[in-house]
Order: structure tokens, then C-alpha cells, then sequence
């Protein structure tokens, strides 16, 4: 494999796992595409309301 | 970022691949909308909204939510009315940006890629096709995703819970008109368990869903909040399955503190009683007695399913699923597809919660990362720098920008008036009113003002500096101004959405907001962000998976690592396991784990090693350690902290009397050796939650279930005619482990549930080991002689209080590390760049302990990825020395360790702040008695000088 | 601090402590609702105020 | 207590001759009846010096701070609790004070005597748990327990809470009642009352900082009352400003106050100014369970930031 690597990576779907991979991805030197295929990412986590145990809003 | 878009097709291999997406038309600009919401006010078109589970109706030109990101509109093309019959285009005449495009086309894109990572998560089980529950024919049964929308703020009731929530609010039906006169307030509710999860009859969900007993609890905590304690809530359960961290004591608290009714039954049927929409439902009790009981609302905890799609996708790319349609992954490497080079995180790796998925997501992209670290940084863009001005000692010169918001303030607030006060106010120069202060244009129009008129101070009335104020900062300092030289104010949801029916007000109010951040401009200084220096190597504090999951994670993206390992082996507990739950052998993986990290220039391992003391922060710690006898100094610039548990020493059902009561390490043990003992057994019984699940110990350790569950199996793999007994209270073989829970009973496994209050009573008796219990579907006493008696012991934590300090991390009560964030930093602590895997985080399997590992090197490679660009904050205390009293309140009182005592020099006793561990919280400058401490960028004298402005007569 | 302002004859509505994260904006309302409520219920306060001439 | 006398002079020599500390704080006969001054004695003639006995008020925990020498000093209950939150606070480590315990059974109430003999006395002694107090005009043997402070009267620790060698035989810890009586009468009052009740206490107040100045825990290099930027509280004569003055030194001493009295022993007008102090004394009692000045390894809970705190008054 060598060097000829791409230094990029594909997320497939905006959801909370997908976000935090691109993020992390993004923050270690990598280019990322999030693919997502709403209008929106967020994914499920977006439509809880409040979470366990600290009552945060999912938001 | 590309939304809208699906995967179509995958080429090439692993470092180098091609991907077809398809992009989807949005008919709304991108990078012109500003997402103003001109346009839906507009729209006439309707359509249900999935956001609130189509419990409500949205406009056809629509954002998902509130806070959605990208914040940008799109046009529905199912019911846009310009889109299907060519009428209206409201929108396109409301649109202040032209943002509004008919003519968009779906297009096919194709990206290069190194790796890919497939998270595509999951869809909540539809459970219409269940008869019993009558989801579909009554209004009162509900999912829980509804109950969810029902219970939130921004939902369709704004978190009112009243019955018939699929009844629209303003019903316009005859039908809907005539349900919604039946709405009331519930007094009772039920949740019924195990709705397309662990049923093989009615759906082929064999899988435990694994987060939904924990969401029904919550959900019912939260409903008795939200309507009151006479609310009455009853969740009918199979298996209460809270193995989580912390998820006990939730549980216990639902019981306890909130009163909530858990009943362990599956629901037979539900009936509407004739003329009230209410629902009987009609159970057996743990007697077996037929119980009927009426409630006015039922929700299902409907369990977690991959969706078809995702199973087309994955058969395309040639991923091996299991049977749920889960992808198969191997306990070692938990986040690796079948296919070389894509990798899963997320539901449909397996059902899991959102902490597991957040830990998924960094393991994966660590994974990810390993492939690719020759190209690193490769096609990442670096920011130019604009010189900075020196302002210093200038007299202030302000420009004020006050937004319109399109018309979100300018409907309200008299802009206008508003900016012509602006120019009035001391020190200001120039004041504007653009029409959106956070557009493109206005940005570039900003940077030309500050030249022209050589502003040196910025003022912005607009929306929530929490979203805008680094889009401001950026624009300063591309003219050339230190970032801290600005000020934002909230004129509009403080002020125009607040005070919608009161214009008059709202500008006043708007003035005196301005007025008081132009008083505070005035006074502020350029900042600056000190440089943090970074060592690049990183030590790892244990030698177990986790451990070495993580060490080698780091390695393999160049990094070198520290292995500290108290033992004279790497491996840590592994050391003492037979196989996995997936049936791999344990220890010939460990033995060519631990080769292959010996091999590893890049990993340093010691052994027989104890750290003594440790010094330091975030890039810059220093440890002396003491390996087989001698003392040495380590530096690095991260940890991570990867110490794990230990099985609990238990002191009751005769251990240690008599050697056939043994525990499930002892087991292990056994099978490993391969033991000629076990052959000439002819029974086992296992008895679970020993020393978990008490007062002693109020959580559960997670793993015991599946273990003894796995172990049980394998007894009657090799012995089939063997008898074998597992005594338990809640059998927690969450996710897929669910199959061996079946597996288990088909092989003829016996099961008997014990409660707390009558816990099995073990004996010899004339030589032969008895264990008497109560069966629980018979309520007949029972008892087992057994030749081997397992106790499945709890994990206990370390409760390592000397390593706490000197990260200065925090324990739980019971011991276990507190990481950064439940849910959402579920691999980190608080501390800027210390770390946390492993069980010494919370009792888990071999496989989440990996992923952990995985996620915590991911979360350190990220910040080591800042080498060159991590900076503090410039908003950070400062010490006056000449006024501090050495008191020591701010270093007793700082929740990050920040102030300490410098320790020579002219000031040597009083205080100073290391810059790079303050958060700028405050708590110092506040409990300072002398007044020595001091924060930047919010100076007493800049409060006061806000509160004199306010205080001021326009 | 409410004590001691309570001590010295200051109403203790006047004064109020309150934890509300960011996404309870329902919470901050109704408590800012409540406050200025019980502060016009006890009307202007007369007492331990500077009077500039 | 004239007893503690040859005690603490012995003591004082002996730990002067052998080079132990470099200099002995504790009391030396002032030039008037019933005036005892705090004196620092540096070699073992001055050491003879030295004198205790029921006039000894002044707090000599403020005499200890910011100093690299090793010190000794003769403290009594309510000093010996200064120090430690001295300790406490890093205003002198432990090793470098000796401690002369001092078991005391209270001090005189000087104010009261001067307002029934006239300032003029002419003498002033004491035999065990009399005293006899002579004037131009009259002359009279008192119980002394009628005429104690104040705040010795509910004074809980009358014996060191920590000391190398003791000045004579600890005394019996007394039943105080009820500390904070005067609290709870204030306490009883409705809001115009009390606001009254504290505009007649401060109406005398000349900002002198007396009472500041006389108070251990009062150390800081600039007081926030001599602030000009920020200026937190205006400076002159002003009503609010005096009250704010007052206030906000209470606050400062929360949890930290050990009630001592030296603050309203030094006033020159007679407020008492422990009204303020002691309300805040109750509460931390009440709320936290602590009395300031007893634990050398605590800090005041004021002072403390842990997760685990009840935060009872966030609504």
C-alpha cells in the first residue's frame, strides 16, 4: 500500500456514531465526507428529548 | 458535508477507493440561504412532519428542527405545490437571498476515499403488524419515538402529556373532531417491553434491542415530572436489562423515588372499553393469574431494526451480516467489517445506546485512520494569517453592526432608530444596519469598514453569540483585529422574540443593550492565546486490552507509546478467559497481541511497573515510574488510563469451604487447561449476580450474564447430558448475546429466577453439594445437588486514589473513573488530555473494552493532531500578585486545578494560574476576598461598566 | 448570601438562585415569570440603596 | 489566671535561651489599670516581661502572619483557633509556630466596668474567680463571671484547639445554652424590623476600620473598601456605603469567623459588630456543620468547590 494512500475518509450517515467519527476523523488530519441522507444530519438522537442520567436535552 | 445524498456504489480497495453518491435535489440554495424562514412562512403546502413522527404538520419548504445542521431550507418535493401541479412559488417572492432554485437536478457525485465508515443506523420496529397491540386501530397506543416527541418541549404538545396525540390539535376531521373530545390528562400509563425485540414469533427480531428498557424508565421518570406524581406509570417487562453505567441506580431510583409500577409480564392482548378509548389490557402475573387492568395510554418500546436498505447496501459492498441484519464484526476488532477497509460504528454495528455509538464512532475512526496515516494532513487546508493590528494604548474607535434579521428584529425592534443611537454612544465611529450582519457580503463589507474607518473595537446586535460570535471573531481577524476586540449582543431572542407584541419596548430595550456591550467594547483588550507546547508521545497506564487496543491504535498513526503494566505479562484479566461469547479463543489472540505489540518499535512496554508521581498538563506530564526495582522520569503529552477491574472475592454460597463451589474465572480456568475434571461432572449449576446488584455493590457488572450463559453452553457442547442450572434474577444478555440466551434454553439449560429478599441457599449435605432455591414458575421450593457450583462474581473496581490524584480524575462512589460526559465524551475525562478505557471506566466485555481503547486513542490523536495549533483560551484568570493575600481560596475552590502557589521569585507564595488548564469559569475571580484575581476579557471594571450603562437615562 | 440579606430586613424573594441549562428555555421563562412576579408583589425596595445627589 | 503568668515566662525563656523561636508573642502590662498590650519578646530578659491574666483580649493571632521567623505565642481558646485557620489559609505553617496553650475562663468586659467606675480607675487585680476594681470614688469585689465579654460568655472552645505545651491545667468545657440567642432575636424580627435594627447598629459607624484592622482574618494587602478600580463602595459618610462596608466584611469572615471579639473590642463606638458576623457563624453551623478554626487539614466550606455540594438554594 505505500504512500499511495487517500488521506480522506467516507462517513456514511449523519447520526450521532457518524458526526463524532467525522469530527474525530476531521481533528486527527483527515479530510472527511459526511454523507447523509436527509436534509439534515442529527440523525435519531436529535428527535429524543431528554437523556439519561443527567436529563441533558439530546439537542 | 453533503446531505441528501446516498451511497450508490463502491470501487477499488482498501487506501484507495471510489464512491457514487447521489445527491439529491435540495431546490434551496446552499450557500445562499441563510435560513430566515421567509420562505415557509410563505408556504401553503403541508405535510406530515417525521421530525415529531408525523404527529404534527410542517410546511412543504421546511427545516427538520430548530437547531438542524446545516441550518439551511428545503423544498419537499412530494407535496411542494410549484413542484408537483406548477402553482404558488411564494417562496421564491419571499426569499431575500434568491436562495430558491426550481430547476435543481439529482446529480451523481464520485468521491476518492482512503476508508470509509458505514454508520447508517437503525430505524425504530414498526409495530403495526402486531394484532394484539392495536397500534394501528387505536389513538391511545402510541410508539415510544412518539412518546418522545409528546414529552419534548419543542414537540407537538410543547411536553404536555394528554391522550390521543395522533389526534391533530386543531382537528378539522369529522373523525378527528369527534377522538379529540376525549382528550384528557392521563393518569395511567403503561409501557409494554420487547416490542419487536426478542420475538421470533410475531417478527424475526431475535436480537435484544438493549436500550429500550432503559428508555422506558426514563421516559416514565420524566412523564411523572412532567404531569405530576399521582401519575401513575407501569412498565410490563420480560428481563429488566439495565447493564449501563449507572443504569442500576436509575432503575432502582424509578422503583424507590419515583414510584413506578414495573410488572414482569408480556402483555396478551388490548382492548378498547366500549365508548372511552381507554385500554384494558389483559396479562398473566408471576402467578399465572389473568390480570385485567385499564389505562388511557399504552406505549411500546419498540426495539431497534436495520432497515432494508441498509441490508441491500451492505449486500452490495459484500458485508457479512448476522442475522439481524447487524454486521458481523470480531470481538478483537469490534468496529471491522468483513470488508477490508470499511468500517462500522453505530446501530448497525449492533443494537446499542448512545454512549456505545459515541465510543463506536471514535473506535472507528481511529480504525479508519490507522489505513491512512502516511496521508495525514494531506489534504486538510491550512488557514492563512492576516497580520495583526496593534491597538494597544489607541483610543477606542467602535463600530456597531446592527442586524435586521431580515425582518425576525427589524418586525419588532425600530433598527433604524436603533443605530442612529448607536452613533451617538461614546467612542463610536461608525454604525450600520445590514439586513443580515452574518451573510457573506456583510462579512466582507465588515472587514472593509474596519479598514476604511480604522475601527479597532466591534459591536454586533444581533442573534446568540453561541452560534455567531466565532463567525464575527473570524471576520475581525481577517481584517486584522485580535478577536477578543468584540462584542456581541442578543437583540433578537432576547429581545424582538421576546417582545413581539411591544415595539416600543423592544427598541428601548434594544438601545440599552447596545448601549451596554458599546461600554463594554470600550474597555476591552486584546488577548492573547498562549501557545501550549506538545509532546508527542503518549503513555498508556495499564497493559490490558483496552490497554493495548489503544497503545496500538496510537502507534499505528505514528505516535510512540508508553505501556505501564504493574504485572510481569501484558493481557490483564484476558489473561484468565477461555473464549469469547463469539467462541474465539482467547488466549492464542492474546499471545499474538502481545508478540506483535513486543515487535512494535513504536510501543514501549513496561513491565513489573508502578507510577510514583506525576506532574504536569495537557501536553507537557511528567511521571516517575519504577520498573522491576528501578526509578525513572517518563514525559508525554497524553494519558490514558487503562488500569481495569478485578472479580470480586466472594464470601457467601460456601466459597472456600468446599472446592466445588468455584468462580467463573476458576471456570475458565478449567475449560482453558481443558481440565479432565469437568468430564467427570455430571451437573452445574451457575448462580449469578454474586456481590452485584446488592447494597453493597448497587450496580450490575454487566457481563456475568452473557458469560455464565456462554460457559453453560459449552459445558453442554462437551457433555450434552450434563445438567445444567442458571439461578437468576434478570437474565442480561443484551444485544445479539440474545441468541445465546436461546441457544442455551434449546440445549436444555434450566433457568430459575431468585429475587433479592430469598437468595439460594447452598449446602453439603452427606457429602454431596445441594443448592435450594424456589422455582419461580411453579412457587415450589427446589432442590439442585450439583457437582460444580459457579458463582458469576461482580467486577470490582480498583478505586485507584493515588492514580486519581495525580491526573486528577475523579471516582464514583463505587470507585469507577468518572468520564468527561455520560454520554457524549464517554472516553475522556474532564482533564485536558487524560484518557479512559477498560473496565476501570465501568465492568465490560472484552469487546467494548477494545472499542473503548480505540475511542480513546481516537480522542487523543485528535488533540496530538493540534500539535502546532493548540492554544489556551484568552478568556482565563489572571492573578494581581501585588494584591494577593496567599490565601488559597482559588486553588482550594478551582474545579480544574488551575491556581497553585508559585513557588520563587519576587511574588514566590502568592498565587498564579496556568493558563492552559483554566476554563475561565470565574469561580477564583468570584471568591477571591482580596480582589487579586482578575478575568480577561471580563474585567470588573467592564461588568460595571455595563451595569453603570444600563443603569443610565436615555 | 440569601441569609444574610434576609438578615439584615432585605426580602428574601428579592434574590434567587437558579441552575437552568440551555435547552430549558421553558424553565428560564416560568422562573423569570416567577421572580418578577414576586418582586412587583413586594413592590419597590426602599431599603439599602445608595441615593445619588 | 495571674497563675499562667511564671508559666508562660518560663516557657517563654527556656524556648527564647535554647534558640528555639526567635521571638515569644503574648501580653506585657500596659501603663493604666486593666490595659495588657501585646508584646513580642525576643530575648529571655524580655521574656520576664510577659504577663496573662483576664484583660489579655486582643486577638494575638494577628501578630504571626506573612513572617519567615519561627514564632511563639501564648493563645487562648479563640487565638489558638486563629491560628489554625491561619494554618489553614497559608498564612504561617504549623512547624513554625510553637504554641503556648493557654486555658482561658474568659476575659473581662472592659467597656462594661469603665461605664460603672468611670474611666478613671486607679486599680485593677484579680484573685481566682473575683476581681476587685478600684476607682477615685468607689472601690468593689465583682464575680467575674458577671462581667464577661460577650462573646466569651458563649464561647464554646475556651481551651486550645492546638498547642506544644500548656500554660497550666485545661479548664472544663462550659454548657453554653444557646450561642446564638441574639441571632435568633433578630432572626424573629420582620423585614423593616431588622433593616431598622441594622440602620441604628451602623449609625455611629466613623470608618475607622477598627474592627477590620483588629481582626485576624482581615489580612488582605488591599482591603476592597480601599479599591478605586473597581471601586466596589463608595468612601465617604454614606449610609449605604457604611452598611455595604459592613456586609460584605461579614461575608468575607463566613466560615472563617471564630468569634473572638476583636473586632467589636477595638470599635471606638461601640457597634456590635458581631451582629453581622455571627448570623453568618449560625448559618455555616446549621448548613454545614462547622465551626471555624477546628480542623487544620479543612478548608471553610466557602472556600470549597465539590460536586457533591446539597446546593439547597438553587430553585
Amino acid at each position: 500500500m505505500g504512500n499511495n494512500v487517500t488521506g480522506s475518509v467516507a462517513v456514511i450517515g449523519g447520526g450521532i456514531s457518524g458526526m463524532l467519527s467525522a469530527l474525530d476523523l476531521a481533528n486527527s488530519g483527515y479530510y472527511v465526507y459526511l454523507v447523509e441522507k436527509g436534509p439534515a444530519i442529527g440523525g435519531v438522537m436529535a428527535q429524543l428529548d431528554k437523556t439519561f442520567p443527567t436529563n441533558d436535552c439530546a439537542m | 458535508m453533503l446531505t441528501l445524498s446516498e451511497l450508490i456504489d463502491v470501487k477499488g480497495e482498501k487506501g484507495n477507493f471510489e464512491i457514487d453518491i447521489l445527491k439529491k435535489p435540495r431546490y434551496v440554495d446552499l450557500d445562499l440561504c441563510i435560513g430566515c424562514g421567509a420562505c415557509a412562512e410563505k408556504c401553503p403546502g403541508k405535510a406530515d412532519d417525521e421530525y415529531n413522527e408525523d404527529l404534527v404538520k410542517r410546511k412543504s419548504v421546511y427545516v427538520e428542527y430548530a437547531q438542524a445542521v446545516p441550518l439551511k431550507y428545503r423544498i419537499d418535493p412530494e407535496t411542494c405545490l410549484k413542484l408537483t401541479k406548477d402553482k404558488c412559488g411564494n417562496c421564491e417572492e419571499a426569499c431575500p437571498t434568491s436562495a430558491i432554485n426550481f430547476d435543481d437536478k439529482e446529480e451523481t457525485v464520485t468521491i476518492k476515499t482512503g476508508s470509509i465508515i458505514l454508520s447508517p443506523g437503525y430505524k425504530p420496529f414498526d409495530p403495526s403488524q402486531f394484532d394484539n397491540y392495536q397500534y394501528s386501530n387505536y389513538p391511545n397506543v402510541v410508539t415510544a419515538m412518539e412518546f418522545e416527541r409528546i414529552l419534548s418541549a419543542t414537540g407537538p404538545t410543547m411536553g404536555h402529556i394528554t391522550t390521543m396525540p395522533k389526534v391533530p390539535v386543531n382537528p378539522k376531521k369529522k373523525k378527528d373532531k369527534e377522538l379529540a373530545a376525549y382528550r384528557k390528562d392521563p393518569k395511567k400509563i403503561a409501557w409494554f417491553q420487547c416490542v419487536g425485540s426478542r420475538d421470533i414469533n410475531k417478527c424475526d427480531n431475535a436480537h435484544c434491542s438493549s436500550v429500550c428498557c432503559m428508555y422506558a424508565v426514563k421516559e416514565a421518570i420524566i412523564s411523572k415530572e412532567h404531569a405530576g406524581d399521582e401519575l401513575d406509570c407501569s412498565i410490563f417487562f420480560m428481563d429488566m436489562r439495565t447493564p449501563g453505567k449507572d443504569f442500576e441506580k436509575y432503575y432502582n431510583n424509578a422503583q424507590e423515588k419515583h414510584g413506578i409500577n414495573f410488572i414482569r409480564s408480556r402483555v396478551h392482548s388490548v382492548t378498547e372499553v366500549p365508548g372511552t378509548h381507554d385500554l384494558e389490557v389483559v396479562y398473566a402475573d408471576e402467578a399465572g393469574e389473568i390480570q385485567k387492568e385499564i389505562y388511557d395510554m399504552v406505549v411500546l418500546s419498540v426495539g431497534l431494526e436495520i432497515p432494508e436498505e441498509t441490508r441491500n447496501l451492505a449486500e452490495k459492498l459484500n458485508i457479512e451480516m448476522s442475522p439481524g441484519g447487524f454486521c458481523n464484526t470480531s470481538t478483537f476488532d469490534p468496529v471491522s467489517s468483513s470488508v477490508d477497509g470499511i468500517y462500522v460504528a453505530g446501530a448497525f454495528n449492533r443494537p446499542q445506546d448512545i454512549p456505545q455509538s459515541v465510543l463506536d464512532a471514535s473506535a472507528a475512526a481511529s480504525a479508519a485512520g490507522d489505513d491512512l496515516s502516511p496521508a495525514r494532513n494531506t489534504l486538510t487546508k491550512k488557514l492563512e494569517e492576516v497580520p495583526r493590528i496593534n491597538v494597544v494604548g489607541e483610543r477606542p474607535r467602535i463600530g456597531v453592526f446592527i442586524c435586521d434579521c431580515g425582518s425576525n428584529i427589524k418586525g419588532v425592534v425600530d433598527c433604524a432608530h436603533v443605530t442612529e443611537y448607536a452613533k451617538t454612544l461614546p467612542y463610536v465611529e461608525f454604525a450600520d444596519e445590514p439586513m443580515f450582519a452574518c451573510s457573506q457580503d456583510t462579512q466582507d463589507k465588515m472587514v472593509e469598514y474596519i479598514k476604511e474607518k480604522n475601527l479597532n473595537r466591534i459591536v454586533v446586535a444581533a442573534c446568540t453569540p453561541k452560534t455567531h460570535e466565532p463567525l464575527f471573531q473570524e471576520t475581525l481577524e481577517n481584517a486584522g483585529l485580535n478577536k477578543y476586540l468584540f462584542e456581541m449582543t442578543n437583540i433578537r431572542n432576547h429581545d424582538s422574540w421576546v417582545h413581539k407584541n411591544n415595539p416600543d419596548m423592544a427598541t428601548k430595550k434594544a438601545k440599552d443593550l447596545v448601549r451596554m456591550a458599546v461600554s463594554k467594547a470600550a474597555l476591552s483588550e486584546p488577548l492573547k492565546e498562549e501557545k501550549i507546547p506538545m509532546d508527542e508521545r503518549v503513555m498508556v497506564v495499564g497493559g490490558g486490552m483496552a490497554g493495548i487496543s489503544a497503545a496500538r491504535s496510537l502507534s499505528a498513526q505514528g505516535y510512540e507509546v508508553h505501556i505501564i503494566e504493574k504485572q510481569d505479562r501484558l493481557g490483564g484479566e484476558a489473561l484468565k478467559l477461555h473464549k469469547t461469547p463469539k467462541g474465539e479463543d482467547i488466549q492464542k489472540k492474546l499471545k499474538s497481541i502481545a508478540e506483535d505489540v513486543n515487535a512494535n518499535d513504536n510501543i514501549k512496554v513496561h513491565l513489573n511497573t508502578t507510577i510514583e508521581s506525576t506532574d504536569g498538563f495537557v501536553g507537557n506530564f511528567k511521571s516517575r515510574i519504577t520498573e522491576n526495582g528501578d526509578s525513572s522520569e517518563i514525559e508525554y503529552g497524553a494519558a490514558v488510563l487503562a488500569t481495569g477491574a478485578t472479580a470480586h472475592e466472594p464470601d457467601e454460597y460456601g466459597f472456600g469451604m468446599d472446592d466445588r463451589v468455584v468462580t467463573s474465572l476458576d471456570l475458565d480456568r478449567m475449560l482453558i487447561e481443558n481440565s479432565a475434571e469437568l468430564d467427570k461432572m455430571n451437573s452445574a449449576t451457575f448462580i449469578q449476580c454474586v456481590g452485584s446488584r446488592d447494597t453493597n455493590r448497587p450496580y450490575c457488572s454487566k457481563i456475568c450474564c452473557t458469560h455464565s450463559v456462554h460457559n453453560a453452553i459449552e459445558l453442554k457442547t462437551r457433555k450434552p447430558d450434563m445438567d445444567v442450572f442458571i439461578l437468576y434474577r434478570d437474565i442480561r444478555t443484551y444485544g445479539e448475546n440474545e441468541l445465546l440466551y436461546k441457544q442455551a434454553r434449546d440445549l436444555g439449560v434450566i433457568f430459575i429466577r431468585y429475587d433479592l429478599e430469598n437468595k439460594p441457599d447452598v449446602r453439603t449435605e452427606n457429602g454431596s453439594l445441594v443448592i435450594k432455591a424456589r422455582d419461580h414458575v411453579l412457587g415450589q421450593p427446589l432442590e439442585i445437588e450439583s457437582d460444580l457450583l459457579v458463582l458469576a462474581t461482580a467486577i470490582v473496581p480498583r478505586k485507584d486514589e493515588k492514580l486519581a490524584n495525580f491526573f486528577k480524575v475523579p471516582l464514583n462512589e463505587e470507585g469507577f473513573f468518572v468520564e468527561k460526559h455520560a454520554k457524549l465524551g464517554p472516553a475522556e475525562f474532564a482533564t485536558d488530555g487524560v484518557f479512559i478505557c477498560g473496565s476501570g471506566h465501568y465492568p465490560k466485555p472484552l469487546d467494548e473494552a477494545i472499542t473503548q481503547g480505540k475511542a480513546a486513542a481516537s480522542r487523543a490523536l485528535t488533540l496530538l493532531g493540534k500539535k502546532d495549533n493548540l492554544f489556551t483560551s484568552g478568556t482565563v484568570a489572571l492573578v494581581d500578585q501585588e494584591k494577593c493575600s496567599s490565601c488559597g481560596v482559588c486553588v482550594a475552590i478551582c474545579p480544574y486545578s488551575a491556581p497553585s502557589f508559585l513557588e520563587e521569585g519576587r511574588y514566590s507564595g502568592k498565587a498564579e494560574i496556568n493558563p492552559v488548564l483554566c476554563k475561565g469559569c470565574g469561580l477564583c475571580v468570584a471568591s477571591c476576598r482580596s480582589g487579586a484575581l482578575h478575568l480577561k476579557g471580563f474585567n470588573t471594571d467592564q461588568i460595571f461598566s455595563q451595569i453603570f450603562a444600563l443603569d443610565e437615562v436615555v | 448570601m440569601g441569609n444574610l440579606i434576609e438578615h439584615i430586613g432585605i426580602e428574601r424573594e428579592r434574590i434567587h438562585f437558579s441552575w437552568i441549562s440551555s435547552a430549558e428555555a421553558t424553565k428560564f421563562v416560568d422562573v423569570v415569570k416567577d421572580i418578577t412576579e414576586k418582586v412587583r408583589a413586594l413592590g419597590p425596595n426602599e431599603k439599602f440603596k445608595k441615593i445619588y445627589n | 489566671m495571674d497563675t499562667y503568668t511564671e508559666k508562660i515566662r518560663s516557657i517563654a525563656g527556656s524556648l527564647l535561651k535554647e534558640g528555639k523561636v526567635d521571638r515569644v508573642i503574648g501580653y506585657k502590662k500596659g501603663s493604666i489599670p486593666m490595659a495588657t498590650n501585646p508584646f513580642a519578646a525576643r530575648t529571655v530578659e524580655q521574656a520576664r516581661e510577659l504577663v496573662f491574666n483576664s484583660t489579655c483580649v486582643m486577638n494575638l493571632a494577628n501578630y504571626i502572619t506573612d513572617s519567615s521567623e519561627t514564632i511563639a505565642v501564648a493563645a487562648k481558646g479563640c487565638d489558638s483557633r486563629n491560628i489554625v485557620t491561619h494554618i489553614v489559609e497559608n498564612k504561617i505553617k504549623r512547624d513554625q509556630v510553637y504554641i503556648i496553650g493557654v486555658p482561658c475562663s474568659g476575659m473581662v468586659d472592659k467597656r462594661r466596668i469603665i461605664e460603672e467606675f468611670g474611666s478613671d480607675l486607679t486599680e485593677f487585680s484579680e484573685n481566682g474567680d473575683e476581681i476587685s476594681v478600684k476607682s477615685l470614688d468607689k472601690e468593689e469585689v465583682l464575680k467575674k463571671q458577671d462581667y464577661l465579654r460577650d462573646c466569651c460568655t458563649t464561647c464554646i472552645k475556651p481551651n486550645p484547639v492546638v498547642y506544644d505545651e500548656l500554660a497550666g491545667e485545661l479548664v472544663p468545657e462550659p454548657e453554653v445554652k444557646n450561642r446564638f440567642a441574639s441571632v435568633e432575636k433578630i432572626e424573629a424580627m420582620d423585614p423593616d424590623e431588622k433593616y431598622q435594627y441594622f440602620t441604628d447598629l451602623t449609625a455611629d459607624c466613623i470608618r475607622c476600620y477598627a474592627c477590620r484592622n483588629a481582626c485576624p482574618i482581615c489580612y488582605c494587602p488591599t482591603c476592597f473598601v480601599d479599591e478605586s478600580g473597581p471601586q466596589w463602595v463608595g468612601k465617604g459618610q454614606n449610609e449605604t456605603d457604611i452598611q455595604t462596608f459592613h456586609f460584605l466584611r461579614a461575608f468575607h469572615c463566613a466560615g472563617r469567623c471564630t468569634d473572638c471579639g476583636a473586632c467589636e473590642e477595638a470599635c471606638p463606638m461601640g457597634i456590635k459588630v458581631r451582629e453581622f458576623t455571627k448570623k453568618l457563624n449560625k448559618d455555616t453551623s446549621e448548613l454545614f456543620g462547622w465551626d471555624a478554626g477546628l480542623d487544620q487539614t479543612k478548608r471553610p466550606p466557602l472556600d470549597t468547590y465539590s460536586p457533591e455540594d446539597p446546593d439547597d438554594f438553587i430553585k
